[in-house]
């Protein structure tokens, strides 16, 4: 059986305007390819501007890729298909905030890819909200609250629980820790653990942090200038960078003198 | 359905109510929605509860000051003019021509500009950016000067002067709304929207539109606001409503002539429009600041 | 003690009323060390800084036991003679470097103006060429190399990372007893990270300034840090050496930051459930009375209703009914 | 207000209007003949308003034959032309002047007939043009006209104000220069005062002329504040920044009288304003609905809101103080329900839609035509006829109204002599209508007749008798509805003396001056 | 810098071309005949046939629009209709005219209006911000005609500080070369000069004044807003902890950064400070194009109109190009927006 999901030589090509009629090409993804088993976690780091974000945004589907395909259990995935896409890849994005409409309650955010994608009856839509929403850790009260009233940590939950409401495989989270603090952070991953193991999710989780890689995932890959520098299991590639670029990468900021604890 | 609210003490306001709120906190901006309301009512229903008819003229009293000084008349409680017709009627008749007229003009213009103005940002490109430049150029012409290019090709009139500052004003919501919808479609919850693959009409309606009311509604309150200026302006050049109308601005033109010796006929009728146009200008100040509060970024 | 904060409280009026933003916080940092402040977004750390700094807003309201720095009062200060004080002796950097510097002025401009007068022995006409000078060695030393062009830019043309070293240059040009450093590589990836700290060491090192580091995450300490201190909801925790706050911390909180933060994430298993504090921050108006951890410390009892008071326990000093070391002596 | 150097002394004339030109004999609107005729120009005759009579100007003295066909002028040797940086005389005033300022409208094959659009309006509305059959130069300064047929209104044409004299030489230059049209813009006469500027919609300056035969003028120069509104042109005088203001508009004359720094002057002009159909358009070409019209209008309120008292009720077109006048009240009295029959007899009983052109400047006999157009509105209302009013800048609106685009136009006349004659051949004969100042497009052979029959006799018995059927036949057919006969107004300030409001035609500013301290009558009291 | 202008340029060039597009446009807009609303000359002028023939009507459209163009650029903008005066001669005297009292009136409003906006921030809501606000507030709310009039009655006509009507007292024998009283003024004659430029000013005191005030209250809202945005910024607390004074924070950072929205808003008030000048100067009889325009438009006379539209639009567009090249000049970050936008 074929991988849960491909990529398979996906680039992707910027043209940006100048003046009335030329317009300059920019390609910040070229030819990457990976493969994500069911349940397994692939990390992508890399400098900034590197091509992570897009990378995620193909994933997602919020872009289309200039060439390459993206294929799912084997099938390719139809770009601007959202309905279809929606129903296996979901994303996080960095911005809780952001991301959220501030002028609909969680509920009705959460309600919007249910009625478009499914044909669950109103209560049984709520039934299904009431549930998600405590899987992520919200009350059922949180529906009627409007996203400037949440915390953070919150917000990002509610993110969570939109990402998942449809029982995707492969959820794509764009920096999503990055901004939390340390304790919700924490939080936020014991959640991405649990689920994971409830619904035999899939993550691509787009970080800078190796400590999260490193906690996190099964497969790393690095990317330099939209192209893959380094793709493989996790504790290799952290443990024995092959280049530079990697090492200064994965090797946390500041090596502490710490004892070993006892 | 559920009523989630029947729950919960607390009634959580929307962004949208909680502007509404803060609206509501500021006296000064409430007594001025207070006045619109008023001339609202008076352009509905003026006809209905002004004295006499704005055209009645008694000739027993030309130019009758004002009821409170000496020379007043109780019949006639802001005078008359030189025709001896009641002032206050005609103040009442006019806020028709003068606020209400203008405010429908103000939200057909903003309804076509919108609808133009979201297919444009739908339609990036070549044919996005000639538009752009287009009104770049409708946009450097003051609508006043537009109006007045538009009188001159229909003629001078009250629907032509109408009409005409309906056309200046639609490119100013056009361009609004264009960039509002433009600078929308970039944000991370429509993107979540559009993954949640809702269809291009919910998008539209239900997650780009409350978000813009913001400065639809700011546009709003300025196209108003140079709406009753320009007619009044037209009124005043004689472009506009012609007499006998009661229009504020043309009654101002008309007064010119008995200025010094009647000055109330000069005043009252400015007054209005000041009134008219300072409560406009505060309202529209005030929901600018708070939807700036509450909706801000 | 070059700076030496005892009860720092600071009221803010909101339209729920006053609340405490900060409270009682003491903080001491020695000559030529370098103090970390962490604590979680919204504790109150820059609320400190901004305290030193003297920026405060028209409705807060101010009260200390003492807020002394180099012996003098700030408080008791006119803001004209804290002005003086603040500008040459403390220096602050921030966590958005270029939101810090004026987008409408080249680099050189706003380097010349932090750099004093009395520092160019030369006269007047010539101080601008000695400024320019002076400013280009500035970043020389902050290890800018092409300095004549970042010199010349203008703030949104430089990355985040020169920004804050141009940052680091204004401050220093005064040669400030004090560094304040406001999450000053949050937003930076890793990289540019270890440059700006390694950059902070050795200008510690050489010019025995004292930093003040405000940082959110455990994980992101500078190694030559001599002492940390915790801070949750404008309340002080614990304040230790580094070491031992990192091994064997007294106070729950600190506890469960070093828990949660995966700087040590060697010593986890991957995909093992992390410590946490269970529960949320609570807002500004819904302040927990007495140590405002309660609600979500493991360890609380009735009695932390009521704010604890100072305690040394070995070489740390720490706010707490039920230390972590007690705890286990009564198990 | 700063203190003005001696040299720029003069006065300042608050005029309604731009000028069309500089040449009476083009024109026939007050507002020009003000600021022209008896300022830049002479005439051969003058007409004594105090005294009645014909009083000799440019020419000494003449001589008519006994049949009247023959007219023999002597002219004075000693009047000199302008002289101005773009023209300088060479000789005095001759019969060669004469013959040319005649020959100019008489003759269509003159070089310079065409020159500006070649209608002379008062001369083709008079006859005149049509009465002269040859003009001579008989001696150097003797000039013979000769005529069709006698004229007993001839002499008081020629004293009219569109009879001027111009250079000939000055006509001779401009031809040669290739630009023969300058001479009705930048004009040479002989009057009091020479041209010196023109901004439109600014002023007219008119400088002194120092060798005037009559002795120079008194005020060094003279100027034309153009200013349209009379409202505004009243608070200039307030505001000093008139010194003279005419026809101030009614409703203000009584304090403005009251005033002690301003002088308030009337004089009885012959004047009328009207209502004139247009009785060449549907439905107005059909008498009963003129009738109709003529009764709808309640004149009296008319005389009250727009003329203050300051008038009294027409009821012909001649005004009461003509020797020709013949009272026709019955045919104008108020009475809507008469109107109503007769628009139903005419087949209207609905009533119709109409124009209602006000005149938008003030005139002698109108002071305020807008106002009268909105309370005409309601009377006509009442009826069910439905009244629009139009307006437009005074040139324009004389433009479209000679071209006959109104449907009805309330304007008047004021006369230009003392005949009264100059009410009816310049307004309704057939001839009028040919020269665009028939305002009612009207042309009966009946009415020209009569009125021609009038002016062939000099009998005064004989000539009444005429005028009143010519006016009995007016109420007949009602081209036009006499509405008022107003007093003319000017207010100046009391520190210009000398001023007279003319009964008739143009204003005349030769005698005016300056009181050497301008008396401040306020801070006296 | 380059690039900005030469966008700019290309810019201008482009809308120009649209707004003579658009003026030609109204040629067949205005009712009657294409002809005369173009040249003026209407049928029966013994010229037509001539004119119709080199303005290319008996030929395409764009014939039509290419001749059209060659004769505004001559300068050959036909006759008025009311007058048969030359437009353009009619233009070039009355164009200075408005631009002086165009000019005067936005030079005193940013002489005062950024002034007194600053004051207002540095006293944010304080009384004299209160009062600062609820005048700019009413000022923006004033109709200009009303105002205009409310003025001439109580400072001109009973308190007699100011005459009503004109550039100056016309006994001043000025002659008109360029329109524009004040330059005109150099003209004259020395003797009548000092006096001359007194009676000038006084005419201009009020006009100026009235149209002063909507581009004044403008600038001052602005202003006061763009301060206390600016002064919530952090480089403003960046400036303060580099240890410089309130009052070189507020010279050196603190105003230049707030009259950078405030510079980009100027065209804006430039065009309003444009309409009201076209209404202002019927009421004060001043001789400029508004005054011509607004009876023109009023006598259908359509070349006119359409002069003056073109007039007009290219000035108020040419300021705003400027404007923009000052804001692009004068701050970087718009310049790299212009780069990034292109
Ligand atoms: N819509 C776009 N148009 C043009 N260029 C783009 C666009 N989006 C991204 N880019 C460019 O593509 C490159 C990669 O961007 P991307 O956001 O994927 O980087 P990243 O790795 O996510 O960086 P970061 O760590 O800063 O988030 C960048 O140089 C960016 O400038
Ligand atoms: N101007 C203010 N008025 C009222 N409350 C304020 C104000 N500024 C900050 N606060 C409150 O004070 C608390 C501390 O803020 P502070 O900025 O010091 O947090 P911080 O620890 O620096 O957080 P971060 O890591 O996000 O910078 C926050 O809860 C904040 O809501
Ligand atoms: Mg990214
Ligand atoms: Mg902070």
């Amino acid at each position: 059986m074929s991988a849960l999901l491909q990529a398979d030589k996906l680039s992707k090509t910027f043209h940006h305007r100048i003046g009335w009629w030329q317009s300059s090409a920019r390609q910040v993804l070229c030819d990457v390819s990976f493969t994500l088993e069911e349940s397994q976690t692939l990390a992508i780091m890399g400098s900034n501007g590197s091509g992570k974000s897009t990378l995620a945004a193909l994933i997602a589907g919020a872009e289309r890729p200039s060439s390459g395909q993206l294929l799912l259990r084997g099938t390719p995935m139809i770009d601007g298909d959202y309905k279809y896409r929606a129903q296996h890849i979901r994303m996080i994005f960095q911005d809780s905030e952001g991301s959220l409409n501030p002028n609909a309650t969680i509920g009705q955010q959460l309600e919007e890819p249910l009625t478009f994608n499914t044909r669950l009856t109103h209560e049984q839509r709520d039934e299904h909200i009431a549930r998600t929403l405590r899987r992520v850790g919200l009350l059922d009260e949180h529906r009627v609250f409007y996203p400037h009233m949440m915390s953070n940590g919150q917000r990002q939950r509610a993110c969570i629980a939109r990402a998942i409401i449809l029982n995707p495989k492969v959820l794509v989270a764009d920096e999503a820790l990055a901004t939390l603090d340390t304790s919700v952070r924490a939080q936020i991953i014991n959640l991405l653990l649990d689920l994971q193991s409830e619904l035999k999710m899939s993550y691509i989780l787009v970080t800078h942090s190796p400590e999260i890689a490193h906690h996190m995932a099964d497969q790393i890959m690095i990317l330099r200038d939209g192209k893959v520098v380094e793709c493989g299991s996790a504790p290799q590639v952290l443990s024995n960078p092959t280049s530079d670029y990697t090492r200064a990468l994965v090797s946390s900021a500041t090596s502490l003198p710490v004892e070993p604890l006892t | 359905m559920r009523n989630h609210d029947l729950y919960y003490e607390e009634r959580h306001p929307s962004p949208l109510e909680q502007v509404w709120i803060d609206f509501k906190r500021n006296p000064l901006a409430m007594g001025a929605l207070y006045i619109l309301c008023f001339i609202l009512f008076l352009s509905i229903l003026g006809p209905l509860i002004a004295p006499y008819g704005s055209n009645q003229q008694f000739a027993d009293s030309i130019s009758l000051q004002p009821a409170w000084s000496e020379a007043g008349d109780l019949r006639f409680l802001l005078g008359t003019d030189e025709l001896g017709r009641d002032m206050l009627s005609r103040l009442i008749h006019g806020a028709r021509y003068t606020f209400g007229l203008p405010l429908l003009v103000v939200c057909l213009a903003a309804i076509v500009g919108m609808f133009i103005g979201a297919a444009a940002a739908l339609t990036a490109g070549v044919k996005s950016s000639t538009l752009k430049h287009l009104l770049d150029v409708l946009l450097s012409i003051p609508s006043l000067l537009l109006a007045l290019v538009i009188v001159a090709i229909l003629g001078p009139g009250l629907m032509n002067a109408l009409f005409a500052i309906g056309l200046a004003l639609i490119p100013q919501f056009l361009h609004v709304t264009r960039n509002a919808v433009v600078d929308e479609l970039k944000k991370d919850y429509v993107v979540a929207s559009k993954l949640n693959g809702v269809s291009a009409l919910y998008l539209m309606v239900r997650v780009v539109l409350p978000n813009s009311v913001k400065v639809l509604v700011v546009q709003l309150t300025i196209g108003l606001s140079a709406a009753i200026l320009d007619i009044a302006a037209l009124g005043f050049l004689r472009l506009g409503a012609q007499p006998p109308a009661p229009e504020w601005g043309s009654m101002l033109a008309q007064s010119l002539e008995v200025a010094y010796n009647s000055p109330w006929v000069m005043a009252l009728p400015g007054l209005a429009l000041f009134i008219t146009l300072i409560s406009v200008n505060i309202v529209g100040e005030t929901l600018r600041s708070a939807l700036q509060h509450r909706m801000g970024r | 003690m070059l700076l030496d904060i005892r009860n720092l409280t600071i009221f803010a009026d909101t339209p729920q009323g006053e609340v405490r933003v900060l409270d009682r916080v003491s903080l001491q940092v020695a000559e030529g060390e370098i103090h970390t402040l962490v604590g979680e977004s919204g504790s109150g750390k820059s609320l400190v800084a901004r305290a030193i700094m003297g920026f405060v807003n028209s409705n807060w309201r101010i009260q200390a036991d003492r807020l002394w720095f180099r012996g003098t009062d700030l408080l008791n200060l006119t803001a004209k003679q804290r002005r003086e004080i603040i500008g040459v002796d403390i220096a602050m950097i921030f966590q958005d470097p270029i939101a810090y510097l004026d987008p409408n002025a080249t680099v050189i401009e706003q380097l010349r103006e932090a750099i004093p007068a009395a520092d160019l022995d030369v006269p007047f006409f010539q101080r601008r060429a000695a400024r320019d000078k002076y400013a280009a060695q500035l970043l020389v030393r902050m290890g800018i190399r092409d300095h004549q062009d970042v010199l010349a830019s203008y703030p949104f043309e430089l990355s985040d990372g020169v920004a804050q070293k141009v940052m680091i240059a204004t401050a220093l040009a005064h040669r400030p007893y004090l560094l304040i450093a406001d999450e000053p590589t949050t937003t930076m990836e890793p990289v540019m990270r270890a440059q700006i700290y390694k950059l902070l060491a050795q200008l510690h090192a050489r010019y025995q300034m004292s930093i003040l580091m405000i940082t959110q995450d455990l994980a992101t300490i500078m190694p030559e840090t001599s002492r940390i201190t915790t801070i949750y909801c404008g309340q002080v925790m614990e304040s230790g050496p580094l070491q031992s706050m990192l091994t064997t911390p007294q106070h729950p909180y600190t506890d469960a930051l070093s828990y949660t933060s995966l700087f040590q994430s060697e010593r986890l298993k991957p995909r093992q459930k992390l410590a946490t504090l269970a529960g949320l921050e609570p807002t500004l108006q819904h302040m927990p009375i007495g140590c405002r951890l309660g609600p979500r410390c493991p360890n609380a009892q009735r009695k932390c209703v009521q704010r604890p008071e100072l305690e040394q326990v070995g070489k740390h000093q720490l706010y707490c009914h039920y230390p972590i070391s007690v705890k286990e002596n009564a198990s | 207000q700063p203190d003005l150097p001696a040299s720029a002394d003069g006065l300042l004339y608050c005029s309604e209007g731009n000028p069309e030109s500089f040449n009476p004999q083009l024109v026939t609107s007050g507002t020009t003949l003000d600021m022209t005729a008896a300022q830049l120009y002479d005439r051969l005759i003058d007409y004594d308003e105090d005294e009645h009579r014909f009083r000799p100007a440019l020419a000494e003295r003449w001589r008519a034959s006994p049949d009247g066909l023959r007219y023999t002028f002597f002219l004075r040797s000693d009047v000199t032309f302008h002289e101005t940086d773009y023209f300088v005389p060479s000789r005095n005033f001759n019969a060669q002047d004469v013959v040319f300022s005649f020959n100019r409208w008489l003759d269509t094959e003159h070089p310079f007939f065409a020159v500006s659009g070649g209608i002379y309006p008062f001369f083709s509305a008079t006859g005149l043009n049509q009465l002269i059959t040859r003009v001579e130069a008989i001696g150097p300064h003797q000039v013979e006209i000769e005529l069709k047929e006698p004229d007993s209104s001839f002499l008081a044409t020629l004293a009219s104000d569109f009879a001027v004299i111009l250079s000939a030489e000055y006509a001779q230059q401009e031809l040669q220069a290739g630009t023969p049209e300058l001479i009705d813009v930048r004009p040479i006469g002989t009057g009091p005062f020479k041209f010196g500027h023109f901004r439109r919609d600014v002023a007219v300056r008119l400088e002194r002329h120092k060798d005037y035969w009559q002795g120079q003028a008194q005020t060094e120069q003279l100027v034309f504040r153009i200013t349209p509104s009379d409202h505004k042109r009243m608070l200039m005088l307030l505001t000093r920044d008139c010194d003279v203001s005419p026809y101030p508009p009614a409703r203000d004359i009584a304090w403005l009288e009251a005033r002690e720094d301003i002088t308030l002057q009337q004089a009885t002009s012959p004047n009328t304003a009207f209502w004139a159909f247009n009785t060449e358009r549907e439905p107005f070409d059909d008498p009963r609905v003129r009738q109709a019209l003529a009764h709808a209008i309640d004149r009296e309120a008319l005389l009250r809101t727009v003329y203050f008292g300051h008038a009294t009720m027409a009821d012909s077109i001649l005004p009461a103080t003509s020797w020709a006048h013949t009272p026709m009240s019955d045919a104008f009295h108020y009475d809507p329900e008469r109107a109503r029959e007769l628009l139903a007899e005419a087949g209207l009983p609905d009533g119709f839609t109409m124009s209602l052109w006000a005149l938008p400047v003030q005139r002698a006999y109108n002071p305020n035509a807008r106002v009268m157009a909105e309370l005409m509105q309601s009377n006509l209302a009442d009826v069910g006829v439905n009244a629009t009013i139009v307006s437009y800048e005074w040139s324009t609106f004389r433009r479209h109204l000679a071209a006959g685009l109104h449907d009805s136009v309330l304007i008047g006349w004021s006369a230009d002599h003392a005949d009264p004659d100059n009410f009816f051949r310049p307004l309704l004969t057939c001839a009028a209508k040919e020269s665009g100042s028939n305002r009612a497009q009207w042309c009966n052979p009946q009415f020209d007749e009569l009125v021609q029959a009038a002016i062939r006799t000099t009998d005064t018995e004989e000539r009444m008798a005429y005028y009143a059927l010519a006016q009995t036949l007016l109420a007949e057919q009602v081209p036009l509805l006499p509405l008022a006969h107003s007093q003319r107004f000017q207010a100046t300030l009391n520190h210009v003396q000398g001023i007279k409001p003319p009964a008739y035609g143009g204003i005349r500013l030769y005698p005016a001056y300056r009181l050497q301290q301008s008396p401040e009558t306020k801070d006296a009291l | 810098m380059s690039r900005v202008i030469l966008r700019q340029l290309s810019l201008l060039i482009i809308t120009l071309i649209l707004l003579s597009v658009l003026s030609f446009s109204l040629t067949y807009g205005f009712p009657g005949d294409p002809v005369t609303n173009s040249s003026g000359i209407s049928a029966e002028h013994p010229t037509y046939e001539q004119v119709r023939e080199t303005r290319g009507f008996d030929r395409s459209i764009p014939v039509q629009y290419v001749r059209y163009v060659q004769h505004l650029a001559r300068g050959d903008w036909g006759v008025s209709l009311q007058d048969a005066q030359p437009v353009w001669e009619e233009f070039r005297l009355r164009f200075p005219a408005t631009l002086e009292l165009t000019f005067l009136s936005m030079g005193l409003a940013l002489l005062l209006g950024p002034p007194l906006g600053i004051i207002a921030a540095m006293n944010y809501k304080r009384p004299i911000d209160h009062a600062i606000t609820a005048l700019s507030l009413s000022g923006y709310s004033i109709p200009v005609f009303w105002f205009a009039q409310l003025s001439i009655l109580i400072f001109a006509v009973v308190l007699e500080w100011f005459p009503i009507a004109g550039q100056i007292n016309p006994l001043l024998d000025v002659p008109p070369v360029t329109g524009a009283i004040l330059i005109d003024l150099f003209y004259a004659d020395a003797s009548i000069r000092g006096v001359a430029f007194q009676s000038a000013i006084q005419h201009l005191i009020l006009p100026v004044l009235v149209l002063a005030l909507v581009p004044l209250v403008l600038l001052i809202r602005l202003t006061r807003n763009a301060m206390i945005d600016v002064n919530r910024k952090k480089f403003m607390k960046g400036a303060y902890a580099r240890g410089l004074s309130t009052t070189e924070v507020m010279m050196t950072h603190g105003i230049p950064n707030a009259m950078q929205p405030v510079t980009r808003q100027i065209g804006t008030a430039f065009s309003i400070l444009m309409t009201n000048t076209l209404i202002t100067e019927v009421i004060f009889s001043w001789p400029g194009l508004g005054n011509w325009l607004v009876r023109s438009i009023y006598e259908r006379d359509y070349p006119v109109i359409q002069g003056g539209l073109v007039l007009l639009a290219t000035l108020i567009l040419l300021f705003n190009i400027f404007i923009s090249l000052i804001h692009a000049w004068r701050y970087p970050q718009v310049r790299q927006e212009i780069y990034a936008q292109s």
